[in-house]
C-alpha cells in the first residue's frame, strides 16, 4: 500500500452515514475508493452536483457532466445539479458534513496554507477558502513532510487559508487533532512510532496518553 | 420573442474593453461559438469575469492566448499555465476571488444587492481593505457586487422567448451571470418553440436575454 | 367608462413592448385588461411566475398556481415559475421595467406611502417597498382623491414606502409627473380643467405649457 | 434515505416557543397536513416566519386563529383580520419585513451569509435602528440573516432520499427555507423512487431535509 493510499483509507474512516461530502481534487478524491461498508455518503463536487458517480463507458461521456477538474464523471440515481451560488451555499451554510483537502502547511493552531506560495506559484484558491470557513468538519490529508522539509510547521510561512482551525489532519505518518491547546498526536501509521512523528512535525505535539495505531478502511 | 444571432455578430457586441462575465468552470458550461468568434475579431483589453481561465485551447483558455485579455477576476488560474506566464510578465492582471464569494457577488449584482456578508477570507489576504462587520457576535467580510457590461452563456435548451435550461454540472455560473450584466447573449445547443419547455423546468427567465445566438448551420 | 377603467386604460399607455411589468393587487391588476395592440408585455406576479394568465375554465384550477392575492390564474406559454429570492432579485435588480401601484399618498418630492395608517391599519409592505426601490419605473395608479380629501400631498402624513421618487401619477383626473423642480400637470382627464385638478391637489402642481387631454389604451 | 413520519410525529417535533419558518403565499404551498396537527396538539407560543399569514381557516391562518402562534416575521397581515386583531389585543407581536428582504435573509442564513445590503427601506420605517454602508456612492441597508429552528415546507414531489420538486407558485419561499432551519421536514403530494426525479428537475437537494410526511392514507 503506497501512502496515499494509506491515507485516504484513513480519512474513509471519517465518512458519516448520509452526510454530505466535500472531497478536493488530487489526493482527497482517492477517499470516495473506500467507503465503509454500510456507510453512505453523499458527495458533491462544488462545480454543481451532489451524486455524481465514477467516469461512464467510453464514449457515453457527457460534456455537460464533469467534476471540478474538469473530467468526465457520471451521475447516480438521485443525482442533483446545481447553480454555484446553490453549491457554496450548500458548502457554507453548515450543510456539509466533512470536506478533505490537501494541503501545504498546517501550524500549531491548525490554520491551513493551501492556496499559494508567494513569488512561486499562484494558483488562487477556487473553493478552498469557502470549504475551510464552512464546512462542518474540515480534514487535511496531506504527506507528513516535503522532500525532507515538516508541513506541520510552528508558525506558517504561506498565506493562510483560513483564520479557522482545522478539524483533523491525516498523514503517512500519523493523526493529528488540533485543539485548544495544540496539535495532538493520535494515531501513528503502520510501523511508524511517536518519536517517528515528532522528529518529523516542526510544531509542538501533545501526545495523547493512548496513542493508537491508525484504523484503515 | 428574442432574435437569433450569429457568432460574429454576437462577437460585434461586446467592445474592447468591455466587462465580460462568461459562463463556464474549466470550459464546462463555456459559450464556445461566441469565445472563437471573439478570438476572430481579434477583442482586445477585455476584463474577463469567470469561475476560471480553463485550459491553453479550451473555453476562456482561448481568450487569454489570444491575447483578448487584460484582466482575469476569477477563482483559479492554476490549471491554465499561460495565464500565470502572462500575469508574471505583467500582460494580464489577475483578481484572485473565493469561489463562493464570487458566485454571491455576481448574484448580488443582479439581484440588486450592494453586496453580502461572509466568513470566507476572514484573516487572509482576501480580506485586506475591506470592511468588516460584526453580526451576531461573528465577524463578516463586506463583499460587494460585482456587475458586468456583458455576459455571455451556454445553455442545453432555450425557447424562442429566451427561457434557458442548463444541464447537469453545466449550468455553474450561467443563471447568475444570466441576472448581473447590461447585455446577456446565451448560446443554446437547442432552441425549442415557446411552450415546449415546462415552467418549472426553466432556469432562467428569458426576460433578462438580450440575444440568442442562432443554432449551429450544417454544411 | 368608470374612473378605475380610466386610470386603467391610461396606464396601459404606459406599457413598453417586450418587457417586464408587475401590477399591484386592485385597481392596477385591472390595467391587464388593456394591453395596447402589437404590444407584448411578460406580467410577473411576485409570488413566483412570469406569463400567468386569466382564470382557467372551472374544474381546471391548479391549486399550486396562483397570482399574489392568492385567487386562481392560469399560465401562458412560454411561462417560467420561481422562488422568492429570484422573484424578488428580479423586481431589485433592475430587470422589471415598470410596476404599478395603488398609493394612499404622494407628496411634492413623488414620495409614495401606501403601506400603512397608522394606529388604524396595517396591512404590511407585503412588496410595495420592494418594488418602489427596485422597479426601473414606478407608476401609482390611485383615484385622486378619498372622500374629497386630497391623496397628493404637500408632505406626507402617512410612512413612506421608498425615499425614492415615484416616476408617473395616474388618476382618475390627471396624469402628473414627479420631476427634480417639482410634480408636473401633463394631462387631464376627458372634461377635466386644469382648475379643477389643482382644486383637487393639495401638492403645488406646476402646470406643463402643453397639458393634454389623456390618451387611453 | 430519509424516513417518512406521520403528522402528528412531525408536530411533535416542533417543540412550544419554537422558531418556525413555515412555506406558502397565502396558503399557496403551505404544509397543510402539519398545520393541521400542529392545531391539533395545541402548540403554544410559536414564532412564525413565513410570507403571511393567509386568511382565516387556511394554511398558516389555521396556526393564529388556534392560539399556537405568539409573534410573526411577515411581509404583510392585510388578509387575515385575526392576526390584525389579536396583534392590537397584544396577544401576537408582528415583526413586518419587506417581502424581497424577507426571502434574502431567509436565504442568507440557509447560505451561511451573515446578510446582506439592500436599497429596500432605507429612508422608511423599516430603518429604523440597522446599519447603513456606502457602496459604490449609493447607501444600502444591512439585513441580518435570519434562521431557525425548524422548516415546515410543502413541496409537489419529493423522492425517498428527501429531493424535492415544487409546482408552479407553490414554489415560493419553500427552497430558501429547506436551507435555513435546524430541523427540516416536507410535506410533499407525491413520493416517488429515487431516479424518478431528473438531476436538473430537483429544487431542493434532499441532503438538508430530515424527514418527509408519509404520503396521505386512504380510508
Amino acid at each position: 500500500m503506497d501512502s496515499k493510499e494509506l491515507i485516504a483509507r484513513r480519512v474513509a474512516m471519517e465518512l458519516v452515514d448520509n452526510t454530505l461530502v466535500n472531497l478536493g481534487i488530487g489526493l482527497p478524491t482517492l477517499v470516495a475508493n473506500y467507503v465503509p461498508k454500510g456507510v453512505h455518503v453523499f458527495f458533491q463536487s462544488e462545480n454543481g452536483i451532489i451524486g455524481f458517480g465514477a467516469p461512464p463507458p467510453e464514449g457515453m461521456e457527457d460534456e455537460h457532466l464533469t467534476d471540478a477538474g474538469g473530467g468526465f464523471v457520471s451521475a447516480l440515481p438521485g443525482a442533483v445539479a446545481f447553480d454555484s451560488a446553490v453549491s457554496f451555499a450548500l458548502i457554507r451554510g453548515g450543510h456539509l458534513a466533512m470536506t478533505v483537502l490537501g494541503g501545504l502547511q498546517v501550524d500549531r493552531h491548525g490554520r491551513l496554507a493551501n492556496w499559494m506560495v508567494p513569488g512561486k506559484l499562484v494558483p488562487g484558491m477556487g473553493g478552498a477558502m469557502d470549504l475551510v470557513s464552512g464546512a462542518r468538519r474540515v480534514v487535511v490529508a496531506m504527506a507528513h513532510t516535503q522532500k525532507g522539509v515538516a508541513k506541520i510547521v510552528a508558525d506558517l510561512s504561506l498565506p493562510p487559508t483560513s483564520a479557522r482551525r482545522v478539524s483533523l489532519i491525516v498523514t503517512d505518518l500519523a493523526v493529528i487533532e488540533p485543539t485548544d491547546g495544540g496539535l495532538v498526536l493520535r494515531e501513528t501509521a503502520p510501523g511508524v512510532s511517536v518519536a517517528d512523528v515528532v522528529r518529523a512535525t516542526e510544531a509542538p505535539l501533545i501526545v495523547a496518553e493512548d496513542v493508537r495505531d491508525m484504523v484503515l478502511a | 420573442m428574442r432574435t437569433a444571432i450569429d457568432p460574429a455578430t454576437a462577437a460585434g457586441l461586446v467592445p474592447d474593453g468591455a466587462s465580460v462575465m462568461v459562463g463556464g468552470f474549466m470550459g464546462v458550461g463555456s459559450p464556445h461559438r461566441i469565445i472563437d468568434a471573439l478570438v476572430a475579431r481579434g477583442a482586445r483589453g477585455l476584463t474577463i469575469i469567470a469561475n476560471d481561465t480553463a485550459r491553453p485551447g479550451v473555453g476562456i483558455g482561448k481568450l487569454i492566448s489570444a491575447g483578448c485579455v487584460a484582466r482575469a477576476v476569477v477563482s483559479h488560474i492554476g490549471t491554465n499555465p499561460e495565464t500565470q506566464k502572462r500575469m508574471i510578465a505583467g500582460e494580464i492582471a489577475v483578481d484572485l476571488v473565493p469561489q463562493g464569494t464570487l458566485a454571491e457577488r455576481i448574484r448580488a449584482a443582479g439581484a440588486g444587492l450592494g453586496g453580502v456578508l461572509t466568513r470566507t477570507g476572514i484573516g487572509t489576504l482576501v480580506a485586506d481593505g475591506k470592511v468588516v462587520l460584526r453580526v451576531g457576535g461573528e465577524d463578516f467580510l463586506v463583499e460587494e457586487a460585482l456587475g458586468a457590461d456583458v455576459a455571455l452563456l451556454a445553455a442545453r435548451t432555450a425557447d424562442y422567448s429566451g427561457n434557458l435550461a442548463y444541464a447537469l454540472t453545466a449550468r455553474n455560473f450561467n443563471p447568475l451571470m444570466a441576472m448581473a450584466a447590461k447585455l446577456v447573449i446565451a448560446e443554446p445547443d437547442e432552441i425549442v418553440p415557446v411552450g415546449v419547455l415546462p415552467p418549472d423546468a426553466v432556469h432562467t427567465p428569458g426576460v433578462v436575454i438580450h440575444h440568442l445566438l442562432e443554432r449551429r448551420r450544417h454544411g
